[in-house]
């Protein structure tokens, strides 16, 4: 027994003693027991608001679309899938989900295609930006609050006002960024856009990647910079004095140890690309740009639940063999 | 009653044993040391006596009761990391207050706590400063404070004075073994200073690899060590060792001609056996000094290395033999090498020829896998010198 | 800085009495900078922050253009003055009770981050600091709910919140519609972030905190936390905002009406058209430039204070 | 538990007997508030609206009208009546539903049926009085009638008398245009004359967009002034699905198409229709509504194609006043000329709102909601609608009548807007004519942008139009 | 070449001067120590040569070059901090080899390197762990390796051997002196040992609360140190000193009857002058050993107090008067009280009175400033003792 005592110790009341009693049990369950047991909290929400709907929802793409009295129709197992991915069923979606020939064409017009081209393309200058963004909010000067306050800024708009930005920003005669072909703007003449980009399914995803990129990279920005935070600068005293320069520090120190946060980031924003809709919708609208999301909502929208439903399971599959990348990357970069 | 009591405590890493198989009793109130080369599980055993790593195998009883499945919190310890661990985010106020902040004492109660550790520790005036404010010695300090300011049963206490210069490592540990008579609990403290060892502590536990050598009071570790290693470990220069071999009349070194004459049947080896001598630097004495030695050996002819000069006292290394001397200033104990103390005022020089002496009632001999044979090689085999130690390690 | 410890330099001082005619002052610069690459530096670093401010505020600035532009006149990169029409900001107010709709934004937002943040520093700690079997298993699983458009959520939910799965639970129109799958959605997100956090921080000082008498939980929230505040305070900000902007539940988990709880989204929608075909888009842009603005100035001054708050003061009692 | 059918089970509630049984028309004193679904502008003039419900139309005094102000998306507001109707929820009791996709929830059995649940004097009147074409966005497949026309929607030209007269038209010109359509190909003369004569960059923007505008509305103007038509004849409009004629093959329906390239590229392009004239810009292939008015209404552009509620702001004062002339659309097949009967002539795009009734709100509030659609039926109701909101009324007499003609601006077009509503013709609405129209919008679009050819566009969708037709 | 000078260096922290007014010139080549006590500046000492504090004023130079505003990475140094700071997300090869991969070294000359540097340092088989799952001392040892791995012109080590045990500290101390050796190297080196002060340094610095106060070979500062301050403070256990005046005849203690006779004109001092007289526990020697010490001052009967056993010696509090002697152990310096060293085979047990004699030829005279007037009180003052301290200063 601890001879500690709490001086003017309270009578220990009921509550105290059941207290006692749980903050007792919780301390002596072993190392397994209590991570289950304050997973629980989290897996009970997660169980009841996201787990079970999905399993609804997997229920439900089993059943066949139903353009009649009934919300779905048929049972018929995982014929959604099958007519989807072969094709069978493109002529009910806005766009086919893998590209039909391999033309630019094609592809800017295929599900998939557009998702992972949009993914790919804004992950990418997301992290480089948001990791030069996060450099240059990691110094000290003055002001330095205000840009915060700037870069954050994008971040905190509305995806559909930020839609609306850039549809306006690019709808010529409104917007200063495109012409006619009369009088091309700038990005016209460095022959960049058309001058109807919204029309365009090319420059409509470039329209919505730069929108996406805008936006987002303050994600990256805050994420890395609070990693970049987090370490103990004394590790930079000891790098200095072994004889890195500015860049070599933050190649060794800087990056490596802030990687796992910079793989959350990506891995995070991957996916979030990878589910790109209310973007793509405000901006030029899903028949201009269709990602793997705007196949879900307009299907769902148009009552095609079963299609809806297994669009959804199949941009989840996707979107688990791109991440299943980075955790193969974040294993080997572990070891 | 805070008697800890290790059973048979083991623990492994994936491909490390930090410790194996530890028994260890220690009685309330006791202060004890452990000690050991590093590495060789001393902070895994605080550790686990603390509750932050579970054993392996084994169990941990504090006050009779098994702890091995207790937190931290309810063991009523209290411990000095070997890391320091100041919470960064709180200032010296905060960072020492902290465990009696949780335990919800009165402010004016925490305050007045926080003052006296603060005073013991000498930090008066820096109760407001933030770990990353400080020096060195300044947050270990801040640490001990951290420590001191509950009342436990149990001290845990991992180098606490690593960092401090001497004069104030002297002073804390003063002020340490005050705490201990006043507050009447048992410390477990881990130290490289064999000063603090031998002046600190009731017992000594030496660990090696993970393995406990010997427990004993530190005299008895000092004079009668139960092997090779807690007897090179324990003392500081090292213990000369001399490898040789039992002769019909006692002990021939292999290298140079160190001859100590005993009955070998006495002391229970049997001639041509394969042992160790050790002598302390302290115990080997220039031949002209034979005369004070009450049993000394015959003498050994040497010539003086290195002299080491350290103001109170000079180490000079003698060599017996010209044997390959190429790392020879590393350890005393090198085959054919002898360290020898001498006062201030002497006045052997490098390069010179020695004549040694040994006084063979300090001589100790191992065998082949270390253990100790005997201590004190007189004629008179071992009981007088080993009686001597214990009245001395008593007190 | 480098200013002052150039000039105690004596190559320097010499070259400040060279004829300047010759030098222009870029030339000077140059001089400098090869002298002292700090410049360099300091000068790149202005160049980026100017882009990015410039990359950043150029499509605010053509909102603000777009907000005070009034219905019949034309766009252009500088208006004139004269023409504006500022009133567009109150318009904003007297059009819907857009206050109103802030503030159950603000409410909602303020909610899920604090369910998000206390369940995902639970999980957080666990998946960070505790080793045990299934840890991975688990954590892709919580991973994978991310991988669903929201659409995939959506029917099962609504029929619970409207009162079809349980009996009597009927959650539209009340806060609890849209913070349950906000959380819910938001969540593996902030679980991943602190998960790397707090799997960084040294164990002695979890330890340290357990051995003065913490419990398991106490070293998560005393030591822990504060000691990865800038994670934590980063999680925050994100899911604060996110929860701020999110469209899809915001909109489907309520009827559009502010006493309902509909959150900004829903205001800015009823600012967008003034009819069927008609859009307002100045009215609009003026909304989000109110609903907007302070919520990043408040983020970022909430996110500084939370960072020094939990690194320094909070546990002071 | 009940999760997995949810989906069934809400359209079950949907069904529920009460649609069956007509509502009692009995009035009770109790005080009933009914909530309608609609739009801000309606909740924005709640009062004045409920003034003229319960003075002109005789709605009781115990009941009181709430309108909530939904999205003014008609795709948001559709799903959210999706979500509401499957769930059961017995509020709102009243909806606005656009004539666009009233059919899908009839046909789904969501929404209550009026021809049994109100008085024959009610539905009769409807019937008889309203505009033919939208009442029929409002029936079931057997003729049930399931809305109430609230108002109609019909584009029509509008153009810059200032212009038209440098280029040496005179308002005499301008009366005729105003009731009399004139064919594309004069149309587009005039317009161009009109551009070189005042060297005006822009003639005529429409609505070219991949949006479902361009497939419900302009599209059905160009296609049926040219005498085309999606499903052949008009009745095979509403369905029944897979069992009718796909005929955007045809070469009425090309040749519409290739106008509106001409309109864009001129004789240049590959598929140009000779006739016409290079009046419209690039940028229409990605026109909606607004983005394709503010050109005009900036002043550069001679044409606009747009709906009513542009007319209130291009012909107001500080925009063009007077000088803001409104015909209806043109054409260039006659109605006689067309191969289908009723399809031809100038043709509008018939948009507009249909109140309907939520089977699952109380008695109560179902019997209020009967009060509301019977002081609804008054044209004094109906008028002062016009007045206070510009919700032009489904009745083609009511639109252009001496009380109209008085109001501010729309009333100076009454006239043109009456002919529009005459020829008003609604999309092909049925479960499937979502999923159609994604097809038509992206299909025209790829045509209009020169992706495709004129007749492999059209082919194309023909075939994917036949395809969805089979498999729904 | 790498001389190292620090010139009129100050550094003061919002409100605390860590550093003042230093000056210090450390020739090419040389082995010195920094000492002083917890806080005194030290570490900040060596933050500033190595580029990571700028200055708050003064100038540092390392060969000849002006370098105050150089980044690190151009100073040509490595060093050992006092925290470790290992690299978390490196593991023990990496950590080691950082410096040499930033230099683009060979593959094969880096590992050669390695695995040199991790033998020094008796890490051959760790090249593969974490940081985190090493032992305290095994960290210590990693960042040693980190150090020398390379070859700069200068070495900072902070206390690099803190947390190592006695038998591997001496073993490290040998390696450090050997690689000093080799190549050539100034090295700068804070430690706390009074051991490793004295065997390795050609100069030790003594700083205390951010100043300079001697900086002298290390038997120069043991035998002569410039004041008080020095003279407690190196040498474990503590100089004792005994607080007193100047008569006619010498000196005569405040507390109990400590008198030595000197010619107070010979040695600069006036009668009735405030002094302190300091002596080292090993030159006080119980009167039975008068005769052997050449110059003794007459006996002090003092009484034994506390007895701590060391091993090869014991140490004797011993109180010459009853004054309050409250906290008595903590520090040798308390006024009237004597600490004496013996040897181990003392008879002398706790409680007894015992006579002492100090030796004359090692008493230092501190004036009221705590500065040094003299060193040795024979009757032919100073200079003897002086020069002979010198003389074994020089090897
Ligand atoms: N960042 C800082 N802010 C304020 N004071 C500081 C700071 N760093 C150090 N100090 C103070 O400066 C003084 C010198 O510190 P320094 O670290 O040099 O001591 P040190 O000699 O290395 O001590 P130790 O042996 O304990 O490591 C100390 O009193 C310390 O508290
Ligand atoms: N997490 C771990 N994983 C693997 N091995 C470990 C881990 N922690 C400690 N060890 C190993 O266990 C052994 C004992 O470590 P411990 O920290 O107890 O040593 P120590 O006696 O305290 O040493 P020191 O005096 O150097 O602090 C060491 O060899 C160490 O490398
Ligand atoms: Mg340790
Ligand atoms: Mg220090």
């Amino acid at each position: 027994m601890s001879t500690e005592h709490r001086t003017g110790d309270a009578p220990e009341s009921g509550d105290r003693g059941l207290y006692a009693s749980v903050v007792s049990w919780m301390e002596n369950l072993s190392e397994t027991q209590y991570a289950y047991l304050l997973l629980t909290p989290a897996f009970l929400l997660l169980g009841a608001i996201a787990f079970w709907p999905l399993l609804s929802t997997f229920r439900l793409s089993m059943f066949a679309d139903s353009f009649g009295q009934a919300s779905v129709g048929n049972f018929i197992g995982l014929g959604n899938y099958v007519a989807i991915i072969t094709g069978e069923r493109s002529a009910l979606l806005p766009s086919p989900f893998l590209p039909e020939a391999l033309t630019t064409r094609a592809f800017f017009n295929s599900a998939l295609a557009v998702t992972v081209i949009f993914t790919v393309i804004s992950v990418f200058f997301e992290t480089i930006i948001g990791f030069v963004q996060a450099l240059v909010l990691d110094q000290e000067f003055r002001g330095r609050r205000w840009v915060r306050v700037a870069i954050i800024l994008p971040w905190a708009i509305p995806i559909v006002v930020q839609g609306m930005i850039f549809y306006l920003m690019f709808q010529p005669n409104i917007g200063f960024l495109v012409g006619t072909s009369d009088n091309p703007a700038f990005l016209n003449q460095l022959g960049l856009l058309s001058t109807t980009p919204l029309a365009n399914a090319q420059d409509a995803t470039m329209i919505a990647i730069v929108a996406d990129v805008w936006k987002t990279t303050a994600f990256m920005a805050l994420l890395i910079l609070a990693g970049m935070q987090s370490i103990d600068r004394g590790l930079y005293d000891v790098a200095k004095v072994a004889g890195a320069s500015a860049w070599q520090r933050f190649k060794y120190v800087t990056f490596p140890i802030i990687l796992p946060t910079v793989m959350v980031a990506m891995l995070f924003r991957t996916i979030q690309a990878m589910r790109v809709y209310g973007l793509i919708e405000t901006v030029s609208g899903c028949t201009t740009v269709p990602s793997l999301s705007c196949l879900v909502v307009t299907t769902f929208n148009n009552r095609m639940l079963g299609s809806s439903a297994t669009i959804a399971f199949i941009t989840a599959a996707i979107i688990a063999v791109a991440v299943s990348v980075y955790i193969v990357g974040y294993v080997r970069g572990g070891q | 009653m805070a008697r800890v009591q290790l059973e048979n405590v083991s623990k492994h890493y994936d491909d490390v044993t930090a410790v194996n198989d530890m028994n260890l009793d220690i009685r309330h109130g006791e202060f004890i040391c452990l000690v050991g080369p590093s590495g060789c599980g001393k902070s895994t055993t605080m550790e686990m006596v603390a509750g932050l790593t579970k054993p392996s195998e084994g169990t941990v009883r504090i006050g009779e009761r098994d702890v091995t499945n207790l937190p931290p919190k309810d063991r009523g310890i209290s411990m000095v990391f070997q890391n320091i661990a100041l919470f960064p985010h709180m200032d010296v106020y905060e960072n020492i207050s902290f465990g009696l902040r949780l335990r919800d004492y009165e402010k004016e109660e925490i305050d007045r706590r926080v003052d006296d550790a603060a005073e013991v520790v000498e930090l008066g005036g820096m109760l407001d400063r933030m770990p990353d404010e400080m020096s060195g010695g300044q947050r270990q300090r801040v640490a001990i404070a951290r420590a001191i300011v509950r009342d436990p049963d149990v001290f845990l206490m991992d180098e606490p004075l690593a960092n401090l210069d001497a004069k104030l490592r002297v002073h804390m540990r003063t002020q340490l073994q005050r705490l201990h008579r006043e507050l009447d609990t048992t410390i477990i403290y881990v130290t490289h200073n064999q000063a603090e060892a031998m002046t600190m502590s009731d017992r000594i536990a030496v660990l090696d690899t993970g393995e406990l050598q010997q427990i004993a009071p530190p005299l008895v570790c000092y004079n009668e060590p139960a092997n090779l290693f807690v007897a090179t470990f324990i003392g500081s220069p090292s213990m000369n060792t001399i490898p040789g071999s039992v002769t019909d009349t006692g002990f021939s070194s292999a290298y140079g001609d160190v001859h100590v004459e005993f009955d070998p049947t006495a002391v229970g080896v049997t001639p041509g056996q394969e042992v160790t001598l050790g002598v302390r630097p302290e115990d080997v004495y220039s031949s002209d000094l034979r005369d004070e030695v009450a049993h000394s050996t015959q003498a050994v002819s040497t010539r003086s290395d290195v002299l080491e000069p350290m103001g109170d006292e000079i180490f000079v290394y003698l060599v017996t033999e010209d044997v390959d001397l190429g790392g020879s200033m590393e350890e005393g104990s090198d085959p054919g090498e002898i360290l020898m103390s001498v006062g201030p005022d002497s006045d052997i020089t490098e390069g010179q020829d020695v004549d040694v002496v040994l006084d063979r009632s300090k001589l100790h001999l191992f065998d082949e896998n270390g253990d100790a044979i005997a201590h004190g090689l007189v004629e008179t085999p071992g009981a007088g010198a080993a009686g001597e130690a214990e009245a001395e390690g008593d007190d | 800085m480098s200013d002052g410890s150039t000039r105690s330099d004596g190559g320097v001082q010499s070259d400040r009495h060279e004829p300047e005619l010759t030098r222009g002052p870029f030339q000077r610069w140059v001089q400098k900078s090869i002298k002292d690459p700090k410049r360099v530096y300091r000068a790149m670093f202005y160049v980026a922050t100017l882009f990015f401010l410039v990359t950043t505020l150029f499509p605010f600035y053509f909102l603000l253009v777009l907000a005070v532009t009034p219905d019949t006149g034309s766009l252009a990169v500088l208006p004139q003055l004269s023409t504006l029409e500022f009133g567009v900001f109150l318009d904003v107010f007297d059009r819907i009770n857009f206050l109103r709709y802030m503030l159950n934004s603000v409410v909602l937002a303020l909610s899920t981050t604090a369910i998000v943040l206390f369940l995902a520093s639970l999980a957080g700690y666990v998946f960070g600091r505790l080793e045990f079997p299934g840890r991975q298993p688990l954590m892709l699983l919580i991973l994978a709910i991310s991988y669903f458009p929201p659409a995939a959520f959506f029917v099962p939910l609504y029929q619970l919140f409207t009162g079809n799965v349980v009996n009597g639970l009927s959650l539209y129109n009340t806060p609890g519609a849209m913070i349950l799958p906000f959380s819910s959605l938001f969540m593996p997100l902030s679980i991943f972030i602190l998960t790397t956090f707090y799997g960084q921080i040294p164990d002695g000082l979890e330890d340290a905190a357990r051995v003065e008498g913490t419990t398991r939980l106490g070293a998560l929230f005393r030591v822990i936390v504060p000691l990865s505040a800038p994670g934590v305070a980063t999680a925050g900000v994100l899911t604060f905002i996110a929860v701020y902007n999110e469209f899809f539940f915001s909109q489907l988990m309520n009827n559009g009406q502010p006493e309902n709880w509909a959150p900004i989204v829903g205001g800015l929608l009823s600012l967008q058209r003034a009819g069927q075909f008609e859009v307002t888009y100045g009215v609009m842009a003026a909304g989000s430039i109110i609903a907007v603005i302070p919520v990043a100035i408040l983020v970022v001054v909430a996110q500084e204070k939370i960072v020094s708050g939990l690194t320094s003061g909070a546990l002071k009692e | 538990s009940g999760g997995g059918d949810g989906d069934g089970s809400g359209d079950g509630g949907g069904d529920g007997g009460s649609t069956d049984t007509p509502i009692g028309t009995s009035t009770s004193d109790e005080e009933v508030t009914i909530q309608i679904a609609a739009d801000s502008n309606f909740s924005n003039a709640a009062d004045e609206i409920s003034q003229t419900l319960h003075e002109d139309g005789g709605l009781p005094d115990n009941i009181s009208i709430e309108f909530l102000a939904g999205s003014f998306t008609t795709g948001d507001r559709r799903s959210q009546y999706q979500q509401i109707l499957s769930a059961g929820q017995g509020r709102p009791t009243v909806m606005m539903m656009d004539n666009g996709w009233t059919i899908p929830f009839i046909a789904r059995g969501q929404i209550a049926n009026l021809s049994q649940a109100l008085p024959s004097s009610i539905t009769d009147s409807v019937m008889n009085d309203y505009l033919e074409n939208m009442v029929a966005t409002a029936q079931g497949p057997n003729g049930d009638l399931f809305g109430i026309p609230l108002f109609a929607d019909f584009p029509t030209i509008q153009y810059r008398k200032d212009l038209m007269r440098e280029a040496g038209y005179s308002d005499s010109d301008f009366d005729t245009w105003a009731t009399e359509p004139m064919t594309w190909q004069e149309f587009s003369q005039v317009v161009r004359e009109t551009m070189d004569a005042t060297d005006t960059q822009t003639g005529f923007t429409w609505q070219g967009s991949a949006y479902e505008g361009l497939a419900c509305c302009d599209f059905i103007e160009f296609m049926g002034s040219h005498g085309g038509s999606y499903f052949g004849e008009f009745e095979n409009y509403f369905g029944p699905i897979g069992d009718r004629p796909v005929t955007v093959d045809q070469e009425n329906v090309i040749n519409a198409v290739r106008m509106m390239r001409t309109f864009i590229y001129g004789q240049d392009d590959d598929d140009a229709l000779e006739g016409y004239a290079d009046i419209s810009p690039d940028a229409v292939v990605q026109y909606t509504e607004e983005p394709s008015r503010e050109p005009f209404t900036n002043g550069d552009v001679v044409a606009h194609r747009n709906w009513p509620y542009s007319i209130n702001i291009n012909g107001a004062e500080d925009a063009f006043g007077e000088d803001l002339g409104v015909m209806p659309i043109p054409y260039a097949v006659s109605q006689e000329d067309s191969p289908y009967e009723s399809i031809g002539g100038s043709t509008s795009a018939l948009g507009g709102w249909h109140l309907t009734l939520n089977p699952n709100a109380n008695d109560a509030r179902k019997q209020a909601a009967v009060q509301l659609f019977r002081a609804l039926q008054n044209d004094e109701v109906r008028l002062r609608m016009f007045e206070i909101g510009g919700w032009t009324p489904p009745i083609a007499d009511l639109i252009n009548t001496e009380r109209t003609q008085q109001l501010e601006i729309i009333g100076r077009y009454v006239d043109s807007l009456q002919v529009a509503g005459e020829n008003a013709l609604p999309r092909p609405v049925t479960p499937v004519w979502p999923q159609q129209s994604d097809q038509i919008a992206s299909e025209v679009n790829n045509a209009l942008r020169q992706e495709k050819g004129s007749s492999e566009a059209m082919a194309d969708l023909q075939a994917s139009l036949e395809s969805i037709e089979s498999q729904a």
